[in-house]
């Protein structure tokens, strides 16, 4: 059975899990540019219930749902977008090197892989947000991408290092190749599935860290996300007054971004790894 | 006879399609017997060994068939069946990876008292001594009996799992390549062994599978050749060795290295090409493409017939 | 390496990440520009504070003696940690942080432990079973795991609080006990403190579950797959032998797969209990955070560190007892 | 004759937390040019420690080895492999499966010390030297051919750099013995190049080489020509491994 094959025949979580995420991202992203409705504008009166000019209702501050829900999902991907690219980036380099070259170097970057991750990422990230005063999309993604790299990092050494030992890259070797060149034709390649399984974790890490972090108090200040409107809904204490349309919106809006991208990468394991799929 | 398989056929069931890995293979065993399975790599080989037992893990499907073991079908065993009364008792097995296959958590102890339990009713003292004679038997120490696998050197792992697979005295034991891992003094430890128990009568016979022919010759009364999940020749040892009928066999034997027997360097004889895919129907002899001797007569089904007291899947007979 | 060896190896290195983690905790808000610490400072120039709270940052700068150079700062920092000294907070005047995290502490762990053990239990049970059975039972139950644990802590906690707490009327919303209760070892404030407590405990099960039932399942779905499975089956060993065996082994990597979750338990708990109003340390920090109360941020933040460390090391020193491959050093430790 | 390679002491050691094990004792020998000579060894006997030293794949931390009369760290690396190349037992790792076996072969040629003007055309030369069909497999990735196809790529290569030495680390342990001798053919085919064959089975090496090495826990113990290393053997161990080699002819167990 070769690669082409097993990747070809359409693995039915990655297709289903691409498809909500996809639909999920062209409507926050194709909207926003063409809505007359800022998003941070109050307009109706606090927690009024669902109605033809509000199909979502208002929330505490009277704004639109509806609005707020597709511009927070364009801000929550965003932010999950940089944060797991950033935190995908940094946990393959380490991981990479880690893993391939063995001896000392993987001693040190084993022993500050595993010490940041016994440490909570939610800790730092308070300790670090705590001293920013404003927090803008980019600053919040960068902060969530610089702490949530190390179990990236363990799942591509463990990789690389089960590579370390093929014959191919002893070949290389012998051909004269240089290290940068190994990495990238010998290494990478093989990885290249791998390292696609954990963005789309980290994207979705990135996209639940944020809300976390909003309802602490410490979301970006200047935009409103999914955690932001979340953070309103408790502060105002929405369950309790019974104004489901504040926080069910923005909690289904995560709760499928995240099931739809566990759902693909879930998908792309068992592609990978055929015994997974209850056949093997 | 002990032991009867009829047109055995198992496949391994994929999404991606049927693999055919034992293919209408049909031999018996005789008590006091030790039957070799000789064949390369992917031949189907370990495949029959879990078909003879009649356990299919998925995706492993039995196709048709049928196992006699004592003139019982196999068939009319359930799974739990079979499991409490045939497995461990009366036909037992000893695997190809010996490194992996003592459960990593268990003592050796532990694993022992376990296939006593799933079998009989005795006290724990007991098992204990059954247990200890067994490995003593085999030369290994008590002490082995309190060890975890990870503490057992190589050749040592796959003693003491001949020591288990052997606790019961198995009628019938199926040995699947069971020194492929080892270095050759430790293979010649565990192949001693094994007949050591054979002759004392623990196990009354014996089918052991070997990609190397040459281990067969000192172990097996009769050999069965397998070629593409089926068989192409079965016959008596001695006669195997001094005249081949099949051309297949004909190369595994003249594969055959040894020291002292120094060949002329070009005249080891090779075959070209590889194995059929066994996920494509073939209705003419699988040997055809590989075959040194083959012409357009051969393309078509060849069937396992009688020839000179041995059964041969080849009818060109003795002029190969 | 025999265990004695290994637990003190172990020992030291959860010695040396408490280090750095504290160490992270004291550097990190002096490196930004514009942190609390300046920011205390300079409103204390400033004179805008009223007279009380003027008093209260110049116990803050004495305690944490923030007019000495930084490696003094730092010295006094550890000492003041190790003493369990954690500071006065800002908004709760004169009282201590260790004090304030004293009362909330038992609130926090009586509701994680419990609740973290049960849904890793139960958890790991349906995820071996799902793995066993396969067919109908696993179909069903892996998308909804999936489900459950693609939803966050809070967005769940919300919804149980608006369903059963809100809508149905079943358990109070929030809080730990009633504002009428008096607390007591009387039957009637059991009753009302469990009435409390059954919604974030449920919730916190919940997502605890779906997450470890998933590792479980691919781990047993391994393990099912290893030699020694096989061979136990050609020696006619009973289903619920094997399934004993594939259990034990793939609970193994599910402890270390404990220890690593932890932080985002922790972090998933902290906000169950501000979404509930649970008067433990996670509403303690919601409120010190909204409050700039730093003193208590920094204690609590501290305080969590080291309960995590701890529990891991803890999780350790049982994987270590568990497994013989780590007593026969034969194990690479992760 | 003429030596190519030679050993003066070569030891390794490795530290493996406390302890020290020490895979290549002083292993001192001489390889002469146009040779086949063998090393015989169980697994765990140093054997692959010593073919790493020799590629330079692992630092010596003793003694000193020489090609062609010069230090090997003299050389620099690109240089070394222009003269000393290997095969290698796992013809499921052996190549990268990302790129087709031509393109594998053209990053072969950047290391050989022939430059040529029609790189395609020797990459042809070379595999029709393996018996394999160039239009063939020139487009398929390795994962599309059988072990004993990429086995005899693995050989092409060979042909293509032309290194003085080969090192072919069990080249044939892992494909089927039918296979064997075609693979061993094309070994014998490389005229010119000196070749070290690394292998646990005595038979192999017997039947192929000129002399023979015996190694054991990480000393070469014997040394000799195949017959009369089988004939009279010095060491016990050798006599031993001699015993142990399964026999067609006599009783073996």
């Amino acid at each position: 059975m070769n690669l082409k094959k097993r990747a070809g025949a359409l693995n039915k979580k990655l297709l289903i899990g691409a498809i909500i995420f996809f639909v999920i991202l062209i409507v926050s992203f194709a909207y926003p540019p063409f809505s007359k409705r800022d998003p941070l504008e109050m307009e109706g009166m606090m927690f009024e219930p669902p109605s033809s000019l509000y199909p979502l209702g208002t929330d505490n501050f009277g704004r639109d749902v509806l609005t707020e829900l597709i511009f927070g999902t364009k801000t929550s991907i965003t932010i999950g977008f940089i944060a797991g690219s950033i935190a995908t980036l940094i946990g393959t380099t380490i991981g990479v090197f880690a893993g391939y070259c063995g001896g000392n170097t993987d001693n040190i970057l084993n022993t500050i892989t595993n010490i940041f991750l016994v440490i909570p990422p939610i800790l730092i990230l308070i300790v670090i947000s705590v001293s920013i005063q404003s927090r803008s999309i980019l600053i919040m993604s960068l902060i969530l991408g610089i702490t949530s790299w190390p179990w990236t990092a363990r799942a591509i050494r463990a990789q690389a290092q089960s590579l370390r030992n093929r014959e191919h890259i002893k070949m290389a070797k012998l051909n004269g190749e240089s290290l940068a060149e190994i990495i990238a034709f010998e290494v990478l390649p093989y990885l290249a599935s791998y390292i696609v399984m954990a963005f789309i974790l980290q994207v979705s890490t990135g996209i639940l860290n944020e809300a976390a972090m909003s309802m602490l108090g410490l979301g970006p200040t200047d935009t409103v996300s999914l955690g932001t409107m979340l953070e309103w809904a408790l502060l105002f204490e929405s369950a309790r007054i019974g104004a489901w349309w504040a926080f069910i919106p923005p909690g289904l809006a995560i709760t499928m971004i995240t099931f739809s991208l566990y759902l693909a990468n879930s998908g792309m394991d068992e592609i990978v790894n055929p015994r997974l799929r209850g056949v093997v | 006879m002990m032991l009867e398989v009829k047109d055995l056929s198992a496949s391994y069931v994929l999404p991606e399609g049927e693999i055919r890995a034992v293919d209408d293979v049909s031999f018996s065993v005789d008590e006091g017997e030790i039957l070799g399975i000789a064949g390369e790599s992917g031949c189907g080989k370990s495949t029959l060994a879990f078909s003879i037992s009649f356990l299919f893990p998925p995706p492993l499907r039995h196709v048709g068939g049928s196992v006699l073991f004592n003139g019982k079908d196999l068939k009319n065993f359930n799974d739990r069946e079979l499991r409490k009364e045939i497995l461990g008792t009366k036909i037992s097995y000893v695997p190809q990876s010996s490194m992996n296959s003592l459960n990593p958590t268990r003592r050796v102890k532990d694993i022992a008292f376990d296939i006593f339990r799933a079998h009989m009713d005795i006290s724990e003292k007991e098992m204990y001594e059954r247990a200890k004679e067994r490995l003593d038997l085999l030369s290994l120490p008590e002490s082995v009996l309190n060890m975890y696998s990870v503490e057992l050197s190589g050749g040592m792992k796959q003693r003491v799992v001949i020591a288990l697979s052997t606790l019961l005295g198995p009628e019938l034991l199926i040995a699947d390549e069971p020194t492929s891992a080892l270095d050759v003094s430790s293979q010649r430890i565990v192949l001693k062994e094994l007949k050591k128990l054979f002759k004392d009568g623990v196990f009354k016979s014996m089918i052991i599978i070997s990609h190397e022919l040459i281990i067969l010759k000192h172990l097996a009364h009769r050999i069965a050749i397998m070629y593409a999940g089926e068989l192409v020749e079965v016959g008596e040892t001695e006669r195997i060795f001094k005249e081949p009928l099949h051309p297949y066999t004909k190369a595994l034997i003249g594969s055959v290295l040894e020291p002292g027997k120094r060949v002329e360097r070009e005249k080891i004889p090779s075959l070209p090409g590889a194995p059929p895919d066994l996920r494509e129907k073939i209705t003419w002899c699988r040997f055809y493409d590989r075959c040194p001797f083959a012409d357009e007569k051969c393309k078509r089904k060849q069937e396992l017939v009688e020839r000179d007291g041995r059964l041969v899947r080849c009818e060109r007979g003795k002029d190969i | 390496m025999s265990y004695g060896k290994y637990v003190l190896r172990k020992g030291l290195w959860y010695l040396l990440t408490f280090f750095i983690a504290t160490t992270l905790v004291f550097i990190i808000p002096r490196l930004i520009p514009g942190n609390p610490i300046s920011a205390i400072v300079a409103q204390m120039g400033s004179g805008v504070p009223s007279e009380s709270m003027q008093r209260v940052y110049e116990s803050f700068i004495r305690d944490y003696g923030l007019d000495k150079p930084v490696v003094l700062q730092y010295i006094d920092y550890m000492k003041n940690l190790f003493h369990g000294e954690l500071g006065i907070s800002f908004s709760l005047y004169p009282k201590g942080v260790t004090e304030i995290i004293g009362e909330a502490l038992p609130w926090t762990l009586a509701l994680q432990i419990p609740a973290i053990l049960v849904g890793w239990i139960l958890g790991n049970l349906l995820g071996a079973y799902a793995a066993y059975k396969r067919g109908k039972f696993d179909k069903v139950l892996f998308p909804v795991s999936l489900l459950v644990s693609a939803m966050p802590y809070y967005v769940l906690a919300i919804l149980m609080q608006y369903i059963f707490g809100v809508y149905l009327g079943w358990f109070p919303p929030s809080g730990g006990y009633s504002m009428s209760a008096f607390p007591s070892f009387t039957f009637d404030f059991m009753v009302d403190i469990l009435s409390h407590y059954t919604l974030p405990f449920v919730s916190l099960v919940a997502v605890t579950i779906g997450s470890q039932a998933i590792g479980m399942r691919e781990m047993s779905i391994y393990e099912l797959n290893t030699d020694y499975v096989n061979y136990s089956r050609m020696l006619g060993l009973e289903d619920r032998k094997i399934v004993s065996y594939i259990f034990r082994n793939a609970m193994l990597p599910q402890i270390t797969g404990l220890a690593i979750s932890f932080g985002t338990m922790v972090g998933g708990s902290i906000i169950t209990e501000i979404v509930f109003g649970y008067p433990g340390i996670g509403t303690w920090l919601f409120n010190a955070i909204r409050q700039n109360d730093y003193p208590l941020i920094q204690g609590i933040v501290l305080v969590i560190t080291i309960t995590v460390l701890f529990a891991n090391f803890f999780l350790d020193i049982m994987y270590g007892f568990l497994d013989p491959r780590i007593k026969a050093g034969e194990m690479e430790e992760g | 004759m003429e030596k190519i390679f030679e050993c003066v002491d070569l030891c390794k050691t490795f530290q493996k937390g406390r302890k020290r094990i020490e895979a290549v004792k002083n292993a001192s020998f001489s390889i002469g040019k146009g040779e086949i000579i063998s090393l015989v060894g169980e697994s765990g006997s140093g054997k692959s420690t010593l073919a790493n030293l020799m590629l330079r794949f692992l630092k010596p931390t003793g003694g000193e080895a020489f090609l062609d009369g010069k230090k090997i760290e003299d050389y620099r690396k690109k240089e070394y492999w222009k003269k000393v190349q290997a095969i290698f037992q796992d013809p499921f790792s052996s190549f990268n499966d990302f790129f087709s076996v031509k393109k594998i072969l053209e990053r072969a040629i950047k290391i050989s010390s022939y430059p040529s003007p029609d790189p395609e055309e020797r990459i042809r030369e070379a595999v029709e030297a393996v018996n394999i069909r160039y239009e063939e497999i020139c487009d398929k990735k390795p994962f599309e051919l059988s072990g004993g196809q990429k086995q005899r790529l693995m050989i092409a290569r060979i042909y293509l750099i032309k290194p003085e030495l080969l090192i072919a680390d069990e080249p044939t342990s892992m494909i089927d013995a039918v296979l064997r001798a075609g693979i061993l053919e094309l070994l014998l085919k490389l005229r010119g190049t000196t070749i070290m064959l690394i292998t646990h089975d005595l038979a192999l090496a017997y039947y192929i080489s000129d002399r023979m090495l015996i190694m054991q826990n990480g000393r070469i113990v014997e040394e000799g020509e195949p017959q009369k290393i089988l004939e009279a053997p010095e060491h016990p161990y050798t006599k031993k491994l001699i015993e142990d080699v399964p026999k067609l002819s006599e009783e073996w167990l």
